[in-house]
């Protein structure tokens, strides 16, 4: 086990390296910083005086070693934008990111789990049917439609919900959560549903698929033999076996929800690092961005770990190593 | 179970009515529907030309007085706008079946872009195994767990700094391409990668691989063919979700020029009047899109079952 | 993670003091995005300016109408018998917001850290050779040359406190390089009509009223400043009650806006102008499929196209009625502004294709267009409205639209033949778009000369307008030089842009050309 | 044993089935799997059912389970357990029955438990479901059970997952199972056909006797007539969802009545039975078959294949965990003459088709050498090339062994095109009718995919496949094991004859000792990728030398066995 983890740590090391180098490169090429730091009068020679003081004119290797130095200690730069630091800019928006993600993840799972078994269980009812094509609108809509769509008909018709930000929030030392007052868990609703419908739909169809594969296995035709009760089979002996290969999937999907919410951010102007991304790309905030592309392999690194953890803890196939093979 | 012999009726078409899947369509009216609906929107994108009453890519025949008009009525010129027109004096209507051809267009080879990669790269992967499939793999996983839309923007916003200026906007289409396509072949290399490792121990490649025959034909004269149900049943469902992606896209402000718009382009242009009352520029558009997307998806999503001899 | 229960009730008391401050004199405040930094000079952008305008004050500022007006600064002359000095005379009794008394000795502590090298506001101040204080209260500045305008360059050049700024290591202005956080950027210390309470950049800040302040205590009591990037999403707060006060109000949205119960929109021009500019120089262009000439540098093709260019159809349609339609690069406030200068021709497209055909191009040519999409109101609508007019002279347009990240990167290496600008003036006169749009580029002029447009003669007479000091000769220069510049159709202008502030009905602010309405002058019915 | 509890005084069966269907409604028409059969069982009796595939048997024992889903219907006049109806019961009535009054065995023990509890916890699971026992009595119970089925130190695996018991093991898990709540009858549907032919045996033996201890009765249904032979009391044979026969085992083997049963006893090989080449040289007074008289075709020498299944190499380092060396073949050596066959025997994981796919070329050998003709195919280049042409090989599994996208023409003529020995088309298309004749398939057959064809005509175009390129040598790994017996004789009897046709060489892999002994010459015994044995056929099967082969032969379910 901790073997394991160690082999998957050291890949890991490689992927955040590799995650560096190509944003590093990217990040040549999407547009010129200094025209952004510099004012409307600033002449050619001061715009060439900053740049050279930024290193932009240092070698490329030059640059990125620079940067993964000083990103292992945890110093990713002042923001050319907001002109403060950009881990500690990083910091205070991660909390807002990551109770979107956790709420909209926490709906994904469990109506998509709910809804999944419930419509592999009822494969001909018609409201399954119905639950399977609905669904699907989920996937068909593009996000900020559907933000905007919810905003218009629950924050200005019906004047129900907030519109955007994440309404009064309360300072737990570094923690800054939503989910202590009641305009902040108001603010949280909209935005949730929006980022939570595509995975919702993903996981439910998933759990579906991987649940009609289980039940058509011997060991439960063989626990219907047994006299088994009908919940005993579904729940304890399908949707245990359903949820195993379902870990790998929800967990990459669960990592995308934490860093794909750039345009949930954007739309309802919640304050977490998906929107800081996208106000730094406007104005080509390269160490916002490169933090970012760091902090989105950190999530791919951690999500994976759980999700290789939570296979050791589900099957014992991996846990404990069989003492017999074969016949 | 016993294979029960078919009485089926001979002929290339009579097997293909008679086929499971032609009667899995028969009998699924939401599939009928779908692909009725899927049918119309891609007749009309693909003569859209002879369709459209006006062309709004010709900006030489657009009127900017004729911008705002309500839909069936008549315009600052007298003409008359089925849908409406846009903020440029566009015709809703026309411009949606362009835009569609433009939306299909990308969406169809960004992800027949995606299915070469990913097929390619997911042969591979499953045949060779060790090192190479460890890394494919791993970068696939990487690949997965980025935000596509982060993927497709970073592409470029590198395309923009490596393309010339003067040439970006008619490489925009192709970059577009390029980056949806890019950010979406991981799905592909997956399920072939599996499919393959399956097929790779049959017996049948044995049999090949006796003869000598070299990997590269193996995979593909024997295991390609093998792989084509799932990969088009992710191709369906990418397709839906590539246009999607461009609509995204275009929200974000990187897309195809807004002179050419594609579908998103068009929402993206409409929504900015959802609280102005010119209802009709963001919702004739997102109707399409919203119906284009969830026929396809509907299509992708029987023809999984359809495709899976167990469900049957 | 481990919450002691003294954090919960600490915390929750700082929320319930949040909620409980809000009474009948808070404005919540919104618009497109927030301050970039509140160190004062670091920055030179509109926004930053806008915000650090209620913390801190400058020697003079300007009001709606665009005039001069004192602020720290009771009154400014040049000294007599030496045109090259200027002398303020300073407001006393003024205090800083940390209790420090306001001197001279602040200002020339702030008119240096403005000129040092890491200040974004250097630029402004390159022609001040030193400031002195002569007396507690009165300051002498000395230029390298008569510079009769100077005053202009100083309304957003914020007074710091020597004292202060000195404790806190902020002689220098924020290093990027240096890749540490100056104290300025999220600390401050004015003289100004409200005090920062909280700051959390791009998501809310919160400013209140200081007792202490010199001037008539203002109605608005607390500010609560939320940037909302999403124009669909600001709107929608407006609506829904949210906040009161919205500035860069999409202008399709004024009409719904001005019809809605409890919402009032107020509008008025900025003072700025939005232009096409075109490479005016021998080479051919990029993107055109003429390579051997320069078709823009023939000039009856620019007196076709401005032939062509329908403003009107462009004020109405996508500015809906939000713009000033103008033909001279130059917004009415400027000195040098004239009707007739401003005056358009009326659309002739028959002629305009009459003036192709004798240009040599009876079937047109092609060429690219770039244009920001994300800078000015409709910038991109506008540019695309103008491909479908100049398809009529048979110009086939292709439209480049970028984010201006993007663009002004772009068209400052010179890689475009036609692209939309808009440009402020700052300082409200003429010479200010001479130095940068019209003179030949060079290392110190024409920065934004995209056009490389060049003529010997007027560049002389710039260069003559930055040392005159007779006021009146001086007009006339401008004058000539405007003479030439329209002549030459240097610029094909389209307008000058609208602002529009939508607030709660019970609320009047009134538009400031600058786009820097000070919420010290907003009436609460 | 049986006949003191045929004796008991009980007049009541335990099982009473009338007038038993199955119809599937399926979208080409219905589909009837088991046809009106009507059947006993006593108490304390075992019935075997016994069918090649598709006759109906695994349907019938479903049916009674009430296990059959949509869009099969079951319709009997009725189905008494004890004389009480049990045919259309609600399914929570059905539920009470299943498990608590019939026990049921699978297959496949591997894939009837859930990987994902431990075998206690499914054993406490059903116990408790049926009988009114507290946790710890039912764990109590779960290991006395345990114990009964042979499983050693039940205390200890009770808290194991299935993935740690052998398979023979888990199939005692699985009877325990079926058990568990005192059933009155067990079903067992195939309860030993994924097992080796030495647990097969055991396990037999296992649900004998504890269904005597008990007084249940059993309904074994199988398609091996060596394991009713081995074990039931009573049989019926069934064909096509009917009952051709029905009687006492003994009587049905030796006397059967029906023109299939007897066509189906005859052709199940029997190790019993002499080598028929070897008893037609006895004829002839030629005893001395297959001595050395020719250079033999392929020399194997001192093989060897070692699989690493260590962990990574960063995994050992970090995790202090020891490489894994698997020794799959462990120097072997042996020699096929010109024109024979070689059989080579051994249970799962003895290694002999690791050594198949080395002498094929599929799998490169860690040691030793294979010489074809005397040259040494993996270190010749040349030699690798001859072996192309002139080895062949047949695999088990007759749908895994065509590409089902490719029609049955092109499969043929693969090798032939391939190999570069034509690219005529025309002489192509001729080769490949002359050898679907050959294989006695109609050359029509050449346009259609391998779908639409039987087990038995696939394994064919396998064959047509295989001779396609010439070759000299065939290696046939398992070529019938997956096949019904009628059809397996077919098979044999082809290949036979084709060898004779074109004087082959066979190296045949089997598991099946009756098959080896009726097809080939000389035989080599694997054991762990150990050669225990190596000799002509006779002399192995009439005088085994070494224990394990004698073991072998002893194990064997066979029909020979029979009382």
């Amino acid at each position: 086990m901790l073997a394991f983890i160690l082999t998957r740590l050291g890949q890991s090391v490689l992927v955040m390296l590799a995650v560096s180098l190509i944003s590093f490169i990217m990040f040549r090429y999407v547009g010129d910083p200094v025209a952004s730091l510099v004012s409307q009068e600033a002449s050619i020679a001061d715009q060439e005086q900053l740049r050279e003081r930024l290193g932009l004119n240092d070698p490329f290797y030059e640059q990125f070693f620079r940067f993964v130095w000083n990103a292992i200690q945890g110093n990713f730069g002042i923001s050319y934008r907001l002109q403060t630091p950009v881990a500690e800019l990083i910091m205070s928006r991660l909390p807002a990111t990551i109770e979107l993600a956790m709420t909209s993840a926490l709906i994904a799972l469990v109506f998509g789990i709910v809804l999944g078994v419930f419509t592999a269980l009822n494969r001909k009812n018609p409201f399954a049917a119905g639950i399977m094509a609905f669904s699907l609108i989920g996937v068909s809509l593009p996000t900020f439609l559907i933000g905007i769509g919810l905003i218009y008909v629950f924050a200005v018709e019906l004047q129900w919900l907030p519109s955007f930000g994440r309404g009064a929030v309360v300072d737990l030392g570094w923690w800054r959560t939503g989910f202590l007052t009641e305009t902040g868990l108001r603010s949280i609703i909209l935005p949730a549903i929006t980022l939570s419908l595509f995975q919702l739909t993903l996981i439910m169809r998933l759990v579906r698929a991987e649940m009609l594969e289980v039940l058509r296995q011997d060991y439960i035709k063989f626990a219907r033999a047994r006299g088994l009760s009908k919940r005993a089979i579904n729940f304890s002996h399908a949707l245990k076996n359903t949820l195993v290969p379902v870990i790998t999937i929800a967990g990459l999907q669960l990592g995308s929800i934490i860093t794909g919410a750039l345009i949930t951010e954007t739309v309802f102007q919640w304050p977490g690092i998906g929107s800081l991304f996208l106000s730094s790309v406007a104005v080509v905030d390269v160490p916002v961005m490169a933090a970012y592309l760091i902090f989105v392999g950190f999530v791919f690194v951690i999500i994976n770990l759980i999700v290789d953890i939570l296979y050791y803890v589900v099957d014992p196939r991996l846990r404990i190593g069989g003492t017999a093979k074969g016949h | 179970m016993t294979d029960i012999t078919p009485s089926a009726p001979k002929g290339r078409i009579g097997k293909i009515i008679d086929s499971d899947v032609f009667y899995s369509y028969r009998t699924s009216p939401v599939a009928i529907i779908a692909s009725i609906i899927a049918t119309i929107l891609v007749l009309g994108a693909l003569f859209a030309p002879w369709i459209a009453p006006y062309d709004p890519f010709n900006p030489r025949t657009l009127n900017l007085m004729n911008g705002f008009t309500p839909p069936m009525s008549e315009s600052f010129t007298g003409n008359f706008f089925l849908f409406g027109s846009d903020h440029q004096g566009r015709d809703v209507f026309s411009a949606i079946l362009y835009g569609s051809r433009v939306s299909l267009m990308v969406g169809l080879s960004a992800i027949m872009f995606a299915m070469v990669l990913g097929v390619s790269l997911g042969l591979i992967a499953g045949y060779r195994g060790g090192l190479t499939d460890t890394v494919i793999m791993r970068i696939a996983d990487v690949q997965l767990s980025f935000p596509s839309i982060l993927i497709a923007l970073l592409i470029f916003g590198v395309a923009r700094g490596i393309i010339p200026p003067s040439q970006q906007e008619s490489m925009a289409i192709f970059v577009l391409i390029f980056a949806i396509g890019l950010s979406d072949w991981a799905q592909f290399a997956r399920t072939v990668r599996g499919t393959t490792m399956v097929e790779k121990q049959k017996d049948y490649v044995s049999a090949a691989r006796i003869l000598g025959v070299k990997p590269i034909f193996i995979l593909i004269r024997h295991i390609l063919p093998n792989v084509v149900g799932p990969v088009l049943v992710i191709a369906t469902i990418g397709l839906a979700l590539a246009i999607i992606a461009e609509a995204t896209l275009s929200f974000l402000g990187v897309g195809v020029p807004p002179t050419q718009p594609s579908l998103g382009t068009l929402i993206r242009i409409g929504q900015q009047f959802l609280f102005s009352g010119e209802w009709w520029i963001l919702f004739y558009p997102a109707v399409t899109l919203i119906l284009l997307a969830l026929s396809v998806n509907l299509l992708g999503d029987w023809l999984r079952d359809a495709l899976n001899p167990r469900l049957r | 993670m481990r919450i002691s229960l003294k954090a919960i009730v600490a915390g929750l008391m700082a929320t319930s003091m949040i909620a409980g401050a809000a009474n009948a004199e808070t404005l919540r405040w919104a618009r497109q995005s927030d301050a970039l930094t509140l160190d004062p000079h670091s920055q030179n952008q509109g926004v930053t300016h806008t915000f650090n305008h209620h913390i801190y004050e400058t020697l003079l500022d300007r009001d709606v109408e665009g005039t001069l007006q004192p602020r720290l600064a009771t009154d400014w002359y040049v000294k007599e018998g030496d045109d090259t000095v200027w002398v303020f005379e300073l407001r006393e009794g003024v205090t800083f917001h940390g209790g420090e008394e306001f001197t001279a000795d602040d200002v020339v502590f702030s008119i240096e850290r403005a000129k040092s090298a890491n200040s974004n506001m250097r630029q402004l101040h390159a022609d001040v050779e030193s400031a002195t204080a002569v007396d507690d209260y009165t300051v002498e500045i000395q230029m390298a040359g008569p510079s009769p305008l100077y005053p202009n360059n100083v309304t957003n050049t914020f007074i710091m406190d020597r004292g202060w700024s000195e404790e806190n290591d902020l002689i220098e202005v924020q290093d990027f390089a240096a890749g540490e956080e100056n104290f300025a950027v999220r600390n401050t210390n004015g003289t100004g009509p409200y005090i920062l309470t909280e700051r959390d950049p791009d998501v809310r800040s919160v400013l209140t009223v200081n007792e202490d302040w010199w001037g008539e205590a203002p109605q608005v009591t607390e500010i609560i400043y939320t940037p909302i990037a999403d124009n669909a999403t600001r709107i929608a707060a407006l609506l829904s009650g949210e906040v009161d006060l919205v500035q860069d109000v999409p202008v399709q949205d004024i009409d719904r806006l001005a019809g809605t119960q409890g919402i009032k929109v107020e509008t008025g021009p900025e003072n700025r102008t939005i232009y096409f500019g075109y490479a005016m120089d021998d080479e051919p262009l990029i993107s055109s499929n003429i390579t051997d000439e320069n078709p823009f540098a023939n000039p009856l093709v620019r007196e076709a196209m401005d032939l062509v260019v329908d403003r009107d159809a462009i004020r109405q349609v996508v500015m809906r009625g939000q713009s000033i339609p103008t033909c001279v690069n130059m917004p009415p406030f400027v000195d040098g502004w004239t009707e007739e200068l401003s005056a358009c021709p009326a659309v002739d497209v028959e002629r305009a294709n009459e003036l192709m055909a004798e240009a040599g191009y009876p079937d047109g040519f092609s060429v690219t267009l770039d244009t920001p999409n994300d800078r000015y109101v409709n910038d991109e609508a506008i540019s695309q409205a103008v491909v479908g007019m100049l398809g009529q002279i048979g110009i086939d347009v292709t439209l480049a639209s970028r984010p201006v990240a993007q663009h002004s990167p772009l068209i400052l290496e010179n890689q475009t033949d036609f692209y939309l600008l808009g440009w402020g003036v700052p300082t409200f006169d003429s010479a200010y778009i001479f130095n940068d749009l019209v003179h030949t580029k060079t290392d110190e002029y024409g920065t934004y000369n995209i056009g490389l447009y060049s003529n010997p003669e007027v560049d002389a007479m710039i260069e003559e307008l930055g040392v005159m000091t007779d006021l009146e000769a001086r007009a006339g220069v401008v004058a000539d030089i405007w003479e030439q510049v329209q002549e030459d159709r240097v610029f094909l202008t389209i307008h000058v842009q609208e602002l529009a502030y939508a607030m709660s009905d019970d609320l009047t602010l009134a538009v400031h050309p600058e786009n820097q309405p000070n919420m010290t002058s907003v009436v609460i019915e | 044993m049986t006949e003191t509890l045929k004796a008991a005084p009980v007049s009541q069966p335990v099982l009473s089935v009338k007038d038993l269907k199955v119809v599937f409604h399926l979208r080409r028409g219905d589909f009837t799997a088991v046809d009106g059969i009507s059947f006993d069982i006593m108490p304390g009796e075992v019935l075997g059912v016994v069918g090649e595939s598709g006759a109906g048997k695994s349907m019938t024992g479903t049916a009674i389970m009430g296990l059959i889903d949509r869009p099969g219907e079951v319709t009997a006049t009725s189905i008494s357990l004890k004389g009480e109806r049990i045919d259309g019961l609600d399914e929570e009535s059905m539920r009470r029955i299943r498990g608590k009054r019939i026990g049921m065995v699978f297959q496949d023990p591997l894939t009837s438990l859930n990987p994902l509890y431990t075998v206690g916890e499914q054993l406490i699971e059903t116990i408790r479901r049926h009988l009114p026992l507290n946790e710890k009595q039912a764990r109590e119970r779960a290991i006395e059970l345990l114990a009964d089925a042979g499983i050693p130190d039940p205390a200890g695996r009770i808290d194991s997952y299935p993935h740690q018991f052998s398979g023979g093991m888990r199939q005692r898990v699985v009877i325990s199972l079926a058990l568990a709540a005192e059933p009155e009858l067990v079903i067992a549907d195939e309860p030993t056909s994924a097992l080796d032919v030495s647990v097969q045996a055991q396990i037999i033996k296992v649900l004998k006797r504890l269904c005597a201890q008990r007084g249940v009765a059993v309904m074994l249904i199988t398609h091996d007539m060596g394991v009713i032979a081995e074990a039931a009391d009573r049989m019926i044979v069934m064909n096509k969802g009917k009952i051709v026969e029905t009687g006492p085992v003994g009587d049905i083997i030796h006397r059967p009545q029906e023109p299939y049963t007897i066509k189906l006893i005859e052709a199940i090989p029997s190790i019993k039975s002499q080598n028929p080449r070897y008893v037609a040289a006895v004829a002839k007074g030629e005893v001395a078959i297959g001595g050395k008289t020719d250079a033999p075709i392929v020399t194997v020498d001192n093989l060897s294949k070692v699989f690493d299944l260590s962990p990574s190499l960063f995994a050992r380092v970090l995790g202090g965990k020891s490489r894994k060396l698997v020794n799959a073949v462990n120097d072997v050596s042996f020699s096929i003459q010109r024109g024979q066959t070689y059989g080579l025997v051994g249970e799962s994981g003895s290694g002999k088709s690791t050594c198949a796919r080395m002498i094929v070329g599929l799998l490169e050998p860690t040691s030793g050498s294979i010489k074809l003709e005397g040259a040494d195919i993996w270190r010749d280049k040349e030699a690798t090339a001859r072996r192309r042409q002139k080895i062949q090989m047949i695999f088990q599994d007759p749908y895994a062994s065509l590409n089902p996208r490719w029609r049955v023409g092109e499969i043929i003529a693969e090798p032939i095109r391939a190999l570069g020995i034509s690219k005529n088309a025309t002489e192509i298309g001729d080769r490949v009718a002359d050898l679907l004749e050959r294989v006695r398939l109609d050359p029509a057959a050449m346009r259609k995919y391998p779908h639409e064809f039987s087990g038995g005509q696939r394994q064919r175009i396998a064959i047509a496949r295989a001779l396609s390129s010439q070759p000299e040598f065939i290696i046939c790994d398992e070529p019938t094991s997956a096949l019904d017996v009628s059809v397996q004789a077919q098979v044999l009897e082809l290949m036979s004859r084709l060898q004779e046709e074109f004087g082959l060489t066979y190296l045949l892999i089997s598991h099946n000792l009756a098959v080896i002994r009726q097809m080939a010459d000389a035989v080599g015994v694997l054991h762990n990728g150990v050669m225990v044995e190596n000799g002509e056929v006779e002399q192995i099967f009439s005088d085994p030398r070494a224990d394990y082969t004698r073991m072998l032969l002893d194990a064997v379910p066979d029909i020979a066995k029979v009382a």
